[in-house]
């Protein structure tokens, strides 16, 4: 087993190299860069695409359908784009130097951790991951913690009451719930609880009240809780239907195996039958999944639901930086996220061992 | 003895539908058992002895049971699930038929055991563990401190058995249902389990209800015996009067198989088929999180056999010697050191798909036969495998008709065949297993333990036909089995193992006539006492 | 004495009559059966079929064009043949057939039979009663009506043409972007589900199954492959050809098949232990075979339950390509974009409500499906 | 010796032509209540951006670097050498200037600085600040004006209180006026720090708010500063009354509405037909507390449309370009997408005096007068509008029209009646589009050209993409809105002139390339008068319309909004300045009854 850890350890590198080779190719390909990222901002599109995300923009085109010109003194000089400007900014993103030179250099950085700036915010690439991570987290952590405790159980309750009315209705609410597109739901329940038309309970943005500084202890888990109900509701919604079923189909097959009736003729409790012994046997999938979902669940996004509710999460940073060409954030995104997918592979298959001790990852050559 | 019996069947019935058909297992069987009593459940495999065990707990999924069961005056049939709880494992224990697929698969055996110490004892961890290496020891598990933390697919068949064994009687249960608890185990493994059933029958007054093909143990431990035959009790009573005389005339005919019979004299012109010389298996014991090899198991230490065609090899040995371990490395189902040799070629370094050809001459038949049978395939479609590899351009019915006759001659209803492999009994998987292995016309089988399930009868019948195919085919066999007498029956040479290595070798007439080693002679006088 | 016993007793029945060339083995009856047991499954199975057809002839259902006309004698099947307008002594290159002008020439010099729903997935219905999205008209009052009801001189709602779910928010029939939608969405996820789970299957029975180094390399590259940056990719491609059904179907299955390796792997890894895939392999069979026949079906229950949830995941996955603009080309029935038309517009429910509830339907009746597809080969389902 | 020869007079104000309708020590604008009460809050969103801002979200109180996204309402934080007059197209007059004067040939500007101007610190507001504040937009600033303060030359301080500004010659006329509306920093303050670091320390202004509160990507706070050294300024009497300012940002359009239904913030101006004519029913706008106005926008429109790519084989020719015009039928589109909400636009000036109607006057006549027989007759006559139609989406007519136009042009129908260019090819027309947002009324607009045999289709792709594409001019067709000035100079030529129709990345989109307009064009930057530029320009406009180069939209002339109802307004409006937040007034009567 050592062994094979220290192989996978190793192939590592090269699994990073080619990620960063494959996706610096496409990149290469895609068009329009960082350069043009500016000219288009500098003409008042939304780069970012967010504004798609957060609903359409009004009737006359252009950003949010409000007013693109630049304000007061500048729209005066409206007027081409001198090419000189254009090479200024090519040469501040990089661009002067041919492709092999800047895709090496940012191995070498990365082969460092120094994963630099943003080409758009005056911030490092961390620093900006840093300051997501709350609201990443705290959505994924709920979610996870949610989906998790709810569809476990009820997916082996399913699967014990098999074909019973409960399994039907169960059935059916799971899968409307997951047929309810989360950002319609999101948006109702704004409607609902967080405008003025009917009952203004909840915030309508971000995880905390402004006040949050000067709140007591339990305040402010109040106040956190507070903010976090309407988009984990939206979210989770749909959250259950798959972990359910595959709980249920898994417990199905081995309910009735040899090992169970021993399990059921030592007297033990239909709990500690179901948890005890099934559990782990049928549940490999979802059990080892969950070192990766719960490190996935440090850094998921929604990219719909952290707009609807204004929360600044990893969701848009990725997806604002792939959109906006900030090519560092991208490819820092891209490594990071790599290797910590990486490392939770390797931790998920060493799960599988631990799990069940019969499997192993050689080549049988017998 | 107390005169109210503990467990009171009455008229009792269960039937399986599927498809629209439905099939009678058990068919109205009436008994009593009293306290401290032993009742003997003999009969035909398939005939629904474990069938009518599993209905006392409840245990039967997917069935339909008629009739009255009383533990203690209460119906089991109306009793609700918690109280089923209550008195399994603890009231009532069950020592299931196949050892091999009952325990969990992904549990320690500490685990197992202790568990149900815990729930009904309410143990802490510390006594239940000392409890658990006890009851180890009690079962004759060598060194169980060395097995606490084995998983069931680490242990032989037989140390599996015990592992059930240990279970069924941790908890001194007032009533115990042993399915063929000893079918594994070697004679004198055995002897010493009975003794402790029968120990703990007088300490405790335990009730037994005993399931087994064996008339030997019968005889030996049983106060009364049933006699099944396709669901019903043909004969039931105590057990001299049944035994001195039977009014039956299926219980005639049980008492009077056995199998018979010589092999043929050892040839030893006729070419050697396969060898082995000096094959190692050990196995790597890991601990730790890295899962670092601190020892190893010498299941095989260094055996140098060789087969011939026509030549039955017969394996015996104390349970945990390696036997089963020696087959399969024979057939490169495991890896392996020391050459192996198959019709002189070298087999023991070939891959995958090198010994892919050579698969349909070299078969196996499995110890563990339920759990050799893939669960969603349906018997048919199990038995049909092999040929589609052997002749792959046989019509659809030509297979089946092939598969009907290979049923047919390890005495299973062809109309059954469509059926999946958990809805036949132990008995009758043992001899789907043997057809498959069967059907493919190999060269040279290994036979791991083939009739351990099977009653006398149908025990003649499978040794009449493998000697049968061994005359038609020149059919070389690696036969493993604890039962002396089937092996006495079929095997010319005769390898005596014990602890991995060869205790004694030779011509099987020579070794039954005088064993050399006192281990041999133990196990001799032991079985043919 | 043991044999005359076996003899006496079970008289060995031919095993089966003999299978004309189209029926089932007994087994498989047998799973068949317990497929039509689960009669929520077995309804689902028959109502999804029914809808699927149906949409699949949705041109004849909801379509702006007759089925089949008559003009000056000649009979025309407007529905499968473009007429330029000058047939009908216009002069326009296309035919509109909803234009007043020409449905009056065609009316006067013959006849014209349309589809129950007189709109395409792309009909504007340019007499909208009220700005669009528009809502259903049976919604309506009479007043709302009047003026579209004016210009065919009729008085109120019955009068105009309806929409039974009213319009998007570009004045195309609901009902008639459902069923299209419905069809291009079944379509799509179908092809998409089967196509990546056999490869994903493929890919990760291989993996779990071989191990070693045939595991090692090929789980660097799918580590390699899913790190792809896609939205790189859709762009550069779009760029190159405009995104249609094929060319998304192709470039989501490009990394959809990577969802279902990991399980599949996992439950590979796990059953190639199995005393019975031994004995499988006692036999000589192939490792094809041994895969297939005998491993797969453990791997089966998760696959099956994944797979309706593939189907709709390739919907969201659409919906959010569409979000960004680079879903199905503007003007496809799409249901995402319904569903984002309808959170643009909260004044008008019927939007994201029917198109929650047609996914809802489809999703219900494929989980179903796959319910009684496992019942069918789980071996110890039985039905009392 | 003084370059550029001998200065003018120093004057309180400038303006592009000189004129001036306040006189040197007017007390106050005219569109401002001299006696508005001063307190309360106005809570609004970010509605027109500058710099770096953006309107979804910010991170950072710089919005004059190229770096991040700045705050909503920074620039009241800063003063500039002068400010607009709101009731004037172009007029500034003093703040921090107390007055200008200017060499003959235009080229250098002198700012003479108010001494009493201060910091927020307390320090002094000098030349050298000026200096500084010119010279760093110039070379560091967001990149918007380092593009337009190409033309400044240096920026000097000549002595404390006296900055010099020098523009390269050829200026555009607007450069002057730009100047002096830059915001000024404080040198000293960025001698320590950086002036590009996207930070969220609050810069140091001298203007009439300073930050009270910040919550990043969420809102920004502003709070009057009572020690303001210019709020009894004539310039700034009755404005900035507000004692507190709030920017709310929402990322998602319906939970802003929500916000504003629920009260997070007071004022929104509604930019969506849709939601001002469906969706104000939430019971405080029912109940009084929240009031909806449509007030009337003079300013120039600003130059939305499709336009044409003369640059592609499909659109070299007049008449076809009109066909595809007459093809987009407005009323139904207005009547049944957007609420009747919309105008359509005729001209590139629409809304503004520079549009050109009627038949041209004496004074346009004799601009066009030489070009006659190089430009359409119908320049003479009055000036193009694209046709009106039934409003049945498919007006027969038009269509008939346009289906002249094609064959006069030489298309012809291949078997299948798919329309073909003259020279074979298959006519194709591809709307490319950054955003879906104009797909609603592309639906009918590509229909109807399906009808007359063309393969129109839409197309959306990123908004980088996009840009690259239109750098390239690699489309048929694309929709974009310029805002126009209402003294359009130099930017005329990067519109419309045939010196930018193939300069990589301009912005004459059409690819208009016409010795008549440019003609036109160096007459219009050359005007000396408002009303010589403003001929000219409807000349121009004449010509333009002639050419057929894009399918003009529509535009509101109205500005929508929605306010709870705490305010009150001057009587007057400013023609050119709609400012609520700079002039409106919080009314703490009606406050109360609203409920705030
Ligand atoms: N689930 C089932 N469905 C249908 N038939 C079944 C099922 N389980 C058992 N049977 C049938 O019931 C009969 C009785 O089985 P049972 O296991 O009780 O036999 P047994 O007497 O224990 O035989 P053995 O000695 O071989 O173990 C057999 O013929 C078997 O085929
Ligand atoms: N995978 C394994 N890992 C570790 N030890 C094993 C493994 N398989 C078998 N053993 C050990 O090897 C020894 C030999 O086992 P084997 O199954 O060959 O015994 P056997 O002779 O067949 O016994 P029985 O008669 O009980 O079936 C046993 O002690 C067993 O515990
Ligand atoms: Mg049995
Ligand atoms: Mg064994």
């Amino acid at each position: 087993m050592l062994a094979y850890i220290a192989r996978r350890l190793v192939l590592m590198v090269p699994t990073l190299f080619g990620i960063l080779l494959v996706a610096f190719v496409i990149v290469q390909f895609a068009p329009g860069g960082p350069v043009e990222r500016v000219l288009a901002q500098l003409q008042g599109a939304d780069t970012s695409g967010s504004s798609r995300v957060g609903g359409g923009s009004g009737d006359l085109g252009g950003q949010s359908g409000m007013q693109a010109a630049q304000s007061g003194s500048s729209y005066r000089g409206a007027q081409g784009l001198d090419p000189a400007f254009i090479k200024e900014l090519e040469k501040q993103f990089g661009f002067d130097k041919p492709a092999h030179e800047r895709f090496f250099k940012m191995l070498w950085d990365y082969a460092r951790f120094d994963f630099g700036k943003s080409y758009f915010r005056d911030a490092t690439v961390l620093d900006l991951i840093k300051e997501k991570l709350p609201v990443s987290m705290s959505l994924g952590l709920w979610m996870l913690l949610i989906s998790y405790g709810i569809s476990i159980p009820l997916g082996i309750r399913k699967a014990v009451k098999d074909g019973s009315p409960f399994d039907i209705w169960t059935s059916a609410v799971i899968v409307i719930g997951y047929a309810m597109p989360g950002f319609l739901v999101a948006v109702f329940l704004i409607v609902l609880f967080a405008g003025g038309s009917f009952f203004n309970l909840f915030p309508l943005r971000g995880l905390t009240s402004d006040n949050w500084e000067s709140l007591s202890l339990g305040g402010k888990i109040l106040d956190y809780l507070w903010h976090i109900t309407l988009p984990i509701i939206a979210m989770s919604l749909g959250a259950f239907a798959t972990l359910t079923f595959l709980t249920k189909n898994s417990f199905l097959d081995e309910i009735r195996k040899q090992y169970v009736m021993t399990a059921r003729m030592k007297g033990l409790s239909e709990r500690a039958v179901l948890y005890g012994h099934v559990f782990r046997n049928a549940m490999l999938i979802v059990i080892s999944g969950f070192p990766a979902a719960f490190i996935h669940a440090f850094f998921s996004g929604s990219i719909l639901i952290e707009t609807i509710f204004s929360l600044d999460g990893l969701g848009l940073l990725s997806f604002e930086s792939i959109l906006n060409r900030d090519y560092p954030v991208v490819f820092a995104n891209l490594y990071i996220f790599a290797l910590v997918g990486l490392v939770i592979n390797l931790i998920t298959d060493l799960t599988y061992t631990l799990i069940d001790p019969r499997i192993d990852f050689e080549a049988r050559e017998v | 003895m107390s005169a109210a019996p503990i467990l009171s069947v009455r008229n009792l019935a269960v039937a399986f539908r599927q498809g629209g058909k439905t099939t009678l297992a058990v068919d109205g069987v009436s008994y009593d058992l009293r306290r401290g009593e032993t009742l003997a459940l003999v009969g035909e495999s398939g005939s629904g002895k474990s069938v009518s065990a599993l209905s006392i707990v409840r245990l039967l999924a997917a069935s339909q049971t008629t009739g009255e069961i009383l533990v203690d005056g209460e119906d089991m049939l109306k009793a609700d699930e918690a109280r089923m709880r209550q008195i399994r494992g603890n009231v009532i224990s069950m020592i299931f038929q196949e050892p091999m697929t009952s325990l969990n698969p992904l549990h320690t055996v500490e685990r197992q055991i202790s568990e149900i110490l815990t729930v009904h004892q309410g143990l802490s961890s510390e006594d239940a563990r000392a409890r658990t290496l006890d009851l180890l020891t009690r079962v004759g598990i060598p060194k169980p401190e060395t097995r606490m933390d084995s998983y069931p697919h680490q242990l032989s068949g037989g140390q599996r058995q015990r592992v059930m064994i240990a279970m069924a009687l941790a908890n001194k249960p007032d009533l115990l249902i042993a399915d063929e608890p000893t079918t594994a185990l070697d004679v004198t493994v055995q002897a010493q389990i009975l003794e402790l059933m029968r120990d703990l029958q007088r300490e405790t007054g335990m009730a037994m209800l005993f399931i087994t093909h064996d008339l030997g143990v019968v005889r030996r431990i049983a106060h009364n015996v049933c006699v099944m035959r396709r669901g019903k009790i043909v004969e039931a009573g105590p057990v001299s009067e049944v035994f001195a005389n039977p009014q039956h005339e299926y219980t005639r005919a049980l008492m009077a198989a056995e199998p018979k019979g010589l092999p043929p004299p050892e040839d030893l012109a006729k070419p050697i088929i396969v060898q082995g010389q000096d094959v190692k298996v050990w196995f790597p014991i890991r601990k730790g999180l890295l899962r670092r090899t601190v020892d190893h198991v010498k299941a095989v230490d260094g055996i140098s056999f060789s087969v011939r065609a026509g030549q039955t090899v017969g394996v015996v040995g104390e349970s945990g010697s390696g036997k089963t371990t020696l087959g399969l490395a024979t057939l490169r189902m495991i890896r392996s050191d020391g050459p192996i040799l198959y019709l002189g070629q070298r087999i023991d370094q070939l891959g995958f798909k090198a010994m892919r050809p050579l698969r349909k001459d070299l078969q196996i038949v499995f110890q563990d036969p339920y759990g050799s049978l893939s669960p969603r395939l349906s018997v048919a479609e199990i038995v049909e495998e092999g040929l589609t590899i052997q002749q792959p351009d046989l019509s659809w019915e030509a297979r089946r008709a092939i598969v009907a006759r290979s049923l047919g001659e390890v005495g299973i209803d062809p109309q059954a065949m469509d059926r999946y492999p958990h809805e036949f009994s132990g008995g009758q998987r043992q001899r789907i297993a043997i057809a498959r292995a069967i059907a493919l016309q190999p060269k040279f089988v290994v036979l791991d333990e083939p009739t351990s399930a099977l009653d006398m009868s149908v025990q003649a019948q499978i040794v009449a036909l493998l000697k049968k195919l061994q005359a038609e085919r020149d059919l070389a066999y690696l036969f493993i089995s604890h039962d002396l007498k089937v092996v006495r029956a079929l095997a010319n040479h005769l390898i005596v193992m014990r602890h991995g290595k060869v205790v004694e070798q030779g011509a099987a007439s020579d070794v039954f006539a005088a064993p050399k080693s006192d281990y041999t002679r133990a196990l001799l006088s032991a079985a043919f006492a | 004495m043991a044999e005359p016993i076996l003899a006496a007793d079970e008289t060995l029945t031919p095993a089966a009559p003999p299978r004309s060339r189209w029926s089932l083995s007994p087994i498989n009856r047998r799973r068949l059966d317990n497929f039509k047991r689960n009669r929520r499954g077995y309804g689902a199975l028959w109502l999804f079929l029914v809808l699927f057809i149906t949409s699949l002839f949705a041109e004849l259902i909801a379509n702006d064009r007759p089925i089949i006309a008559s003009y000056k004698g000649e009979i025309l099947f407007p529905v499968m043949v473009d007429y330029p307008e000058e047939k009908f002594g216009g002069f326009l290159a296309r035919t509109d057939y909803r234009d007043p002008v020409i449905a009056n020439e065609i009316k006067a010099h013959g006849w014209m039979i349309f589809p129950p729903i007189r709109f395409s997935y792309d009909t504007i219905n340019r007499d909208l009663p009220a700005p669009a999205p528009s809502p259903p008209t049976w919604w309506l009052s009479d007043a709302q009506c009047a003026a579209a009801a004016a210009k065919v001189g009729g008085k109120g709602c019955g009068d105009i043409e309806w929409n039974w779910l009213g319009t998007d928010d570009r004045g195309r029939d609901v009902v008639a972007r459902l069923i299209y939608g419905f069809r291009i969405s079944v379509l799509f996820g179908l092809i998409l589900a089967l196509v990546a789970s056999l490869v994903g299957i493929g890919a990760g029975a291989v993996q779990g199954y071989f191990g070693g180094w045939v595991d090692l390399v090929l789980q660097r590259l799918i580590e390699i492959w899913t790190s792809i940056p896609r939205l790189y990719l859709l762009i550069t491609i779009s760029s190159v050809v405009a995104p249609g059904f094929f060319v998304l179907l192709i470039i989501l299955l490009l990394f959809e098949w990577t969802s279902l390796v990991g399980v599949v792997r996992a439950e590979f890894l796990r059953a190639r232990n199995f005393e019975y895939v031994n004995a499988a392999r006692a036999l000589g069979l192939t490792d094809g075979t041994i895969m297939v026949k005998h491993v797969l079906p453990n791997a089966m229950v998760a696959t099956l339950t994944l797979l309706p949830f593939v189907l709709n995941g390739s919907i969201t996955t659409l919906t959010s390509l569409d979000f960004l603009g680079f879903g199905l080309p503007p003007g496809s029935p799409s249901l995402g974009e319904l569903l984002q038309q309808g959170k643009s517009n909260l004044q008008a429910p019927w939007l994201g409500i029917s198109g929650f509830a047609v996914i809802a339907l489809m999703l219900s009746l494929l989980n179903f499906i796959g319910e009684a597809v496992r019942d069918a080969f789980d071996p110890r389902k039985t039905f009392a | 010796g003084q370059e550029g020869g001998a200065f003018g007079p120093a004057r309180h104000g400038m303006s592009i032509f000189g004129d001036l309708k306040y006189p040197e020590g007017f007390p106050h604008f005219d569109h401002v209540n001299p006696k508005a009460p001063r307190g309360g809050e106005m809570a609004l969103q970010v509605s027109a951006s500058g710099g770096n801002q953006n309107f979804l979200t910010f991170d950072t109180l710089n919005m004059f670097s190229p770096k991040g996204s700045g705050a909503a309402g920074l620039g009241l934080l800063f003063d500039s050498l002068m400010t607009s007059s709101g009731d004037e197209p172009d007029a500034m007059y003093g703040l921090v200037a107390r007055s200008v004067q200017s060499s003959a040939d235009g080229l250098i500007f002198r700012f003479a600085l108010r001494p009493e101007a201060r910091f927020h610190d307390g320090s002094r507001l000098t030349a050298e600040d000026v200096a500084f504040s010119v010279t760093t937009l110039k070379t560091k600033g967001y990149p918007s004006y380092r593009i337009i303060l190409k033309d400044v030359v240096s920026a000097e301080a000549k002595a404390p209180d006296l900055v010099e500004i020098v523009f390269a010659a050829g200026r555009s006329r607007e450069m002057p006026l730009i100047v002096a509306g830059l915001p000024i920093f404080s040198k000293a303050y960025y001698a320590t720090r950086d002036f590009e670091a996207g930070t969220l320390d609050a810069p140091l202004g001298s203007g009439a708010y300073r930050i009270a509160k910040v919550d990043v990507g969420r809102s920004v706070s502003y709070q009057r500063d009572p020690e303001y050294w210019a709020r009894d300024l004539n310039v700034n009497v009755g404005t900035g009354n507000f004692d507190r300012v709030r920017y709310e940002y929402f990322r998602d359009r319906e939970a802003a509405f929500q916000g504003f239904t629920g009260g997070a913030f007071t004022y929104r101006e509604e930019f969506t037909s849709l939601i001002w004519a469906t969706r104000y029913d939430f019971p405080a706008f029912k109940d009084g507390r929240v009031k909806r106005e449509e007030l009337p926008d003079n300013t120039p429109s600003g130059t939305q449309g499709w336009f044409l790519n003369t640059r592609r084989p499909q659109f070299k020719d007049a008449r076809i370009r009109e066909a595809v015009g007459n093809a987009f039928d407005f009323e139904w589109t207005n009547k049944n997408l957007m609420y009747d909400a919309y105008r359509r636009t005729v001209s590139y000036f629409e809304n503004s005096t520079l549009k050109a109607v009627g038949k041209p006057g004496p004074e346009e006549l004799a601009l066009l007068e030489p070009f006659r027989g190089k430009v359409p007759d119908e320049v003479f006559g009055e000036p193009y509008v694209p046709p009106v139609s039934d409003g049945s989406g498919q007006d027969r007519t038009l269509l008939r029209r346009a289906q002249q136009l094609l064959i006069e042009a030489g298309c012809k129908r291949d078997a299948k009646s798919n329309l073909l260019l003259p020279d074979g090819r298959p006519f194709t027309i591809e709307f490319i589009e950054d955003e879906p947002t104009l797909n609603r009324h592309l639906q009918g607009f590509t229909k109807n050209l399906k009808l007359l045999g063309i393969d129109a289709s839409i197309r959306v792709v990123d908004a980088t993409q996009f840009q690259r594409r239109v750098e390239d001019f690699d489309f048929d067709l694309i929709s974009r809105r310029f805002s126009m000035s209402e003294t359009p100079g130099e930017s005329l030529k990067a519109f419309f002139a045939s010196e930018t129709a193939n300069t990589r990345a301009s912005r004459n989109l059409a690819g208009i390339a016409d010795p008549v307009v440019d003609a036109l064009i160096t007459k219009a930057i050359a005007a000396p008068t408002r009303a010589e530029l403003t001929h000219a320009v409807r000349a121009l406009d004449r010509v333009l319309r002639a050419g057929r180069y894009w399918v003009p939209a529509w535009y509101s002339g109205r500005h929508r909004i929605a306010y709870w109802d705490a305010f009150s307004r001057p009587a007057t409006e400013a023609r050119y300045g709609f400012n609520p937040l700079g002039l409106w007034w919080y009314d703490a009567e009606k406050a109360k009854k609203a409920g705030l």
